[in-house]
């Protein structure tokens, strides 16, 4: 199954039975409610999950921008961030099909918690790869993963990122298919994932559009989300993608630069929708960030979750059709969008978010028209650390000072 | 279809078919490798050609792979690299769809293969590339008297076998386990089961993953097979000796013995393709 | 005010103005919802804070008990614990009343933080006064407040915790009292306080009998929650107190041991309700760990945020008439309940939480009955540091391996 | 109710009322300073007893506390140090109130009242305990003749202002300006305002909070207090000589001179309080 020229199975022989018993599932299971999977499904991510999240009328950026901003607020799904609507879908699948085991990939370590969790909550035995520079820099995520009693197994190879990691996780799956359910977390892979990960992850944009509908009556002027692999953007559009009023806008990390160093095979962006070009990459035709070659280039962006030389299938067939638009913000404009949701509503995105919230600087009003919806796709506990580091090297505006631990003093009166 | 020559090495016995990455860890060195083991009595070669995102290998090949990318191998290099080598059985490349796609002006697989049909690449090995998603390439293919090899899983169901034989040509590559590449010193019960599938094929089957001895490969001809494909236990030697700084001769005799190893292992249980079918 | 013989009102005379003020606040606004208070309180918790929260049934808890055990799911709160019902519904408060500042004390950093964002929500200058200590054992919570754009001011008396900072922000507020709202954390502290927190914080166990009601139709048998100033065990017991079938367990933190050191001045442990005696501490009569001269000792708890020398007015009237029942848990007991939630339910709950846990497994069948509601207070990523060293030294059992980080493998074949 | 000694210490001019935490840094100097601001000129003297959670104390007063517990302070080590004391002026307790109501067998204020006069002790000031709490303390400090001092601060209501005095005796405290106890170079605008309030009083009126010079105390008595209060500047004097390692004899030298300068300030400026009511 594609989307347009993109999509298809890109996969050893081995896996491709898999592939075919995991269509099957997806169509009995998650298309026809086959033994109540569905309902089970949403009363869990219900109870489990804390769905519903709110839509949140941001005061302080709706005056700013002279437009109704509402926030999607995927941080305050369980572990922080969009990423369980998924992970549960799939492990609660997982179970259905009488699977034994779990396994799964993770860049950030947001999505290989999610599935940590999901797996606890399910009993299931699960085990998640993560490039080894990603266990290093990501510690308390894989300190939750391993509290979830998850396996964290490190992969060594390239960089060790996220890149690598699906492909160990691959790997992992040609050995162990018969028994084990890959748990993929994005909208990219071999089709059905693509088509699955969009299902599990609509819920978002069916609340949206439930939500606004109750608070306003209407249907947005613009849906704006951040999109690496693509599950947010897929989620947060899926209602809105058959609304021609409504105009969609993906957000991408264009870190430093749109430029590529091809010589080095390093691309400082994840701009796949907006820099990349068609090629085959973790068995989806996509378009992906790719030397002459075809060799697929390192990716890079202050956002550990967007780092990703390649993109969803269906998101590269939306942006092809001009249904989406694809914009991408560098990091020192998404740290600044960071601090803005910060400082201005009280709410620490996650760095990914802080993309969507950093392009609304960006945006005419034209594009934002009179109410925009925006997706927090997660929470930004994970990326303290990160972001005080690049804040000092950006020289962002309005950025806190941070040197309370520097100062001895601490009583007011002298 | 006439009989290609890829084919037709399977023939008089049970065919060797070594693989090694081009390009590991030079060259220069690779070359004097790939003739090594057509000294040694390779009746096919297959050539890895690296993809910086091999889904299907393990970490020996891996690392094969990082090495080659490392001392500069490209699509066209690889091609100098075909054209260089002096041997004479038939070179089959194995990579993974995206640079075959990539090659030339993006247009498809095309210019990739009549690029590799001219330097002397008779056949194609794309691991990524399963039947449902191989239509082009195997049109290209057929426009360039390349063959175009597939692989045969545990997993394969009888449905899946069919069409997978249909699109075959030069041999059909039976996986002996699941899994990915990588020297193992048990051979899978699966594989006489996989054989026995493929017995009304015209194709002769090659069984590759897991094989490193003599011994082993003798077992698995003697289980019906028309071919041994070796890899991993080949480029261990590679790694060995490019991590021991061995000279290039040194480690190119030691692929050469291991290459006598495993053919006499084959010669010694193998009877002429005739014979077998 | 009072509760029996706890509360009342033991500060200097230039507050004293300040708390008549904001009891007439307290009635007219949250008692009888002038200007519509209650009602803006309500939609902000629901659409800033992700109000109602879950009520969800354990599976695994439940069959390990032999019982029922409900979840009642502040984890899932804006900012990761139930402290936003308070900091919100004092801010707004606040802003009702014309004040133009903020101030609040903070130990482990949850209130602060929670202060904070509903600060930063409702555009009002805040300052956070935080024990040196604790600034440096929680900087991740600095971070958070900093980047919410509050100040945070360490304070360098005595061991540098919570009692300093309140000690801190008491005197702030007597400096700046005329413009500025002290938020206070927690059900402590002078009249009106303890009933305000109260009535912010019983949003908790109005919809735990609600959704109990929809799940079961029943009353619960049982209430569990941790108690350390008792915010979370005042909201989660408000609603069942005039329920006499309904038996409410408030868990202390054990510590090391219920012994206290005299000569030392010190308790390892924070027991108030257990261990302590009467006293006066931070503006109200309560039970408080204290020496026989009357001095205040310093507490003890794994946990920061149940570590206080006092406790609640209100909780220690009714664990004095008997309405609710005192129980401690020691620190390993509370590891080894963080990490049983974690490894069964896929929830990695606050330090605080895990007392509440951990007691699961000391009751009796008779103490629990058929149907326990458990609040989880808050979730762990605040603990996670804490947890690793705590888990080593105490030898939990059943706890994960975290070897992780000191393999070099990661490749599945060899 | 016939005056107390404490009132009758305020009779010929404005009293000068000195605080200093007992005890700090140890038992032995601090009688020896304690004493120096007597020979100095003290009226009414004011004795800190030191709790461990002083919410209205400034960082100064707050450290004095900090050596004085370390030192070994305790309620009973406390009405030592008053019975060992050397002076002939009125003495008052400054306290929190959980000492008070902790001291003896818990059972309220009583028995700490009734040692802290059989001590010496004539009043009690507890910045802790507003009028509204103050009951069970007040009928103690009647029952054995010890006044209670009450604080009327910048913010009191007018609404507060009568009970406030009705409860007092001996002398009120006037905070003249908001915030905790601490040294400062200005006098608040408030100082007089408070001043005026109280002038249907039958008590004197001392005003506290921030005055460390003669020169200060001169402005507050020619504006018309009856008394001044000063604690942090003394309490400075004692941190002074500790920290730079002082003897004792220096360190209450330094304390009785600024005893002088203080009841000089005062003296230039003082008339009698029949003069003055």
């Amino acid at each position: 199954e594609t989307f347009g020229r993109y999509g298809g199975q890109y996969v050893p022989e081995a896996l491709m039975p898999a592939l075919e018993e995991l269509t099957d599932a997806y169509r009995r299971y998650v298309l026809d409610n086959e033994d109540g999977f569905m309902d089970e499904f949403r009363e869990r991510l219900r109870t489990f999950g804390g769905r519903p999240t709110p839509l949140q009328h941001a005061e302080k950026l709706s005056e700013r921008y002279g437009t109704s901003v509402y926030l999607k607020r995927e941080d305050l799904v369980h572990g922080g961030a969009h990423k369980l609507n998924n992970a549960l879908g799939q492990v609660l699948l997982a179970k259905y099909m009488g699977k034994e085991r779990i396994i799964a990939e993770t860049g950030a370590g947001q999505h290989g918690t999610a599935t940590a969790m999901a797996a606890a909550h399910l009993d299931m035995p699960c085990e998640i790869y993560m490039g080894r520079t990603d266990t290093n820099r990501q510690r308390p995520n894989v300190f939750r993963m391993r509290l979830n009693d998850a396996e964290v197994t490190p992969v060594d190879v390239g960089r060790g990122t996220l890149k690598e990691a699906i492909s160990q996780a691959l790997r992992d799956w040609a050995h162990s298919v018969e028994t084990t359910h890959y748990v993929i977390g994005s909208v990219v892979g071999p089709h059905p994932f693509p088509q699955l990960v969009d299902e599990f992850q609509a819920v978002i944009s069916a609340e949206i559009r439930e939500q606004l509908h109750e608070q306003t009556g209407t249907l947005p002027n613009s849906v704006v989300a951040c999109a690496g692999g693509g599950s947010n953007a897929m989620g947060t559009f899926h209602h809105f993608v058959d609304e021609e009023s409504v105009d969609l806008y993906a957000i991408e990390a264009g870190g430093s630069s749109l430029d590529v160093d091809e010589e080095r095979g390093v691309a400082p962006n994840s701009a796949s929708l907006t820099t990349g070009t068609e090629g085959v990459l973790h068995g989806a035709r996509t378009r992906v960030l790719q030397d002459s070659d075809g060799q697929i280039m390192e990716s890079h962006s202050v956002s550990a979750g967007l780092d990703y030389a390649g993109v969803g299938p269906e998101l590269a067939h939306l942006v092809e059709t001009g249904r989406v638009t694809p914009e991408s913000v560098d990091d020192r404009t998404a740290l600044a969008g960071f601090h803005r949701l910060s400082q201005a509503e009280g709410i620490i995105p996650a760095l990914e978010t802080a993309h969507a919230v950093g392009w609304l600087e960006e945006a005419t009003p034209e594009q934002l028209g009179e109410q925009v919806v925006l997706t927090v796709s997660g929470r930004g506990d994970k990326d303290l650390e990160t972001v005080l580091e690049e804040t000092a090297t950006h020289d962002v505006p309005a950025a806190p000072e941070m040197d309370v631990f520097s100062t001895t003093g601490g009583d007011r009166n002298e | 279809m006439s009989e290609s020559d890829i084919t037709a090495a399977f023939e008089d016995r049970p065919a060797f078919v070594p693989y090694l990455t081009a390009g590991d860890p030079t060259f220069e060195s690779s070359i004097e490798y790939v003739e090594a083991l057509a000294r040694g009595g390779a009746d096919v070669i297959e050539l890895g050609l690296p993809f910086s995102e091999p889904i299907a290998e393990g970490p020996t090949i891996q690392q094969a792979i990082v090495r080659s990318l490392e001392s500069g191998m490209t699509p066209e290099r690889f091609f100098e690299f075909v054209e260089t080598l002096g041997v004479d059985v038939p070179l089959v490349c194995m990579t993974y769809y995206n640079l075959i796609y990539q090659y030339g002006d993006a247009e498809g697989p095309r210019p990739f293969v009549e690029r590799a049909a001219a330097a002397g690449i008779d056949g194609l090995i794309v691991p990524d590339l399963p039947v449902e998603e191989a239509t082009p390439l195997r049109t290209a293919c057929d426009a360039h008297g390349v063959d175009l090899i597939f692989i045969v899983a545990p997993t394969t169901t009888d449905e899946r076998l069919t069409p997978l034989l249909e699109h075959s040509s030069g041999y059909v590559y039976v996986q002996a386990r699941l899994g990915v590449t990588g020297a193992r010193s048990d051979v899978s019960d699966r594989t006489s089961y996989s054989l026995d599938r493929l017995e009304g094929s015209d194709l002769p089957a090659a069984v590759g993953f897991g094989i490193s001895t003599g011994e082993q490969a003798g077992e698995i001809v003697a289980a019906g097979a028309d071919g041994i494909i070796v890899g991993s236990a080949l480029v261990d030697i590679v790694a060995e000796g490019y991590e021991d700084d061995l000279t290039t001769e040194e480690t190119a005799e030691r692929l050469e013995a291991k290459a006598r190893e495993l053919t006499t292992g084959i010669i010694e249980q193998g009877r002429p393709r005739s014979e077998r079918l």
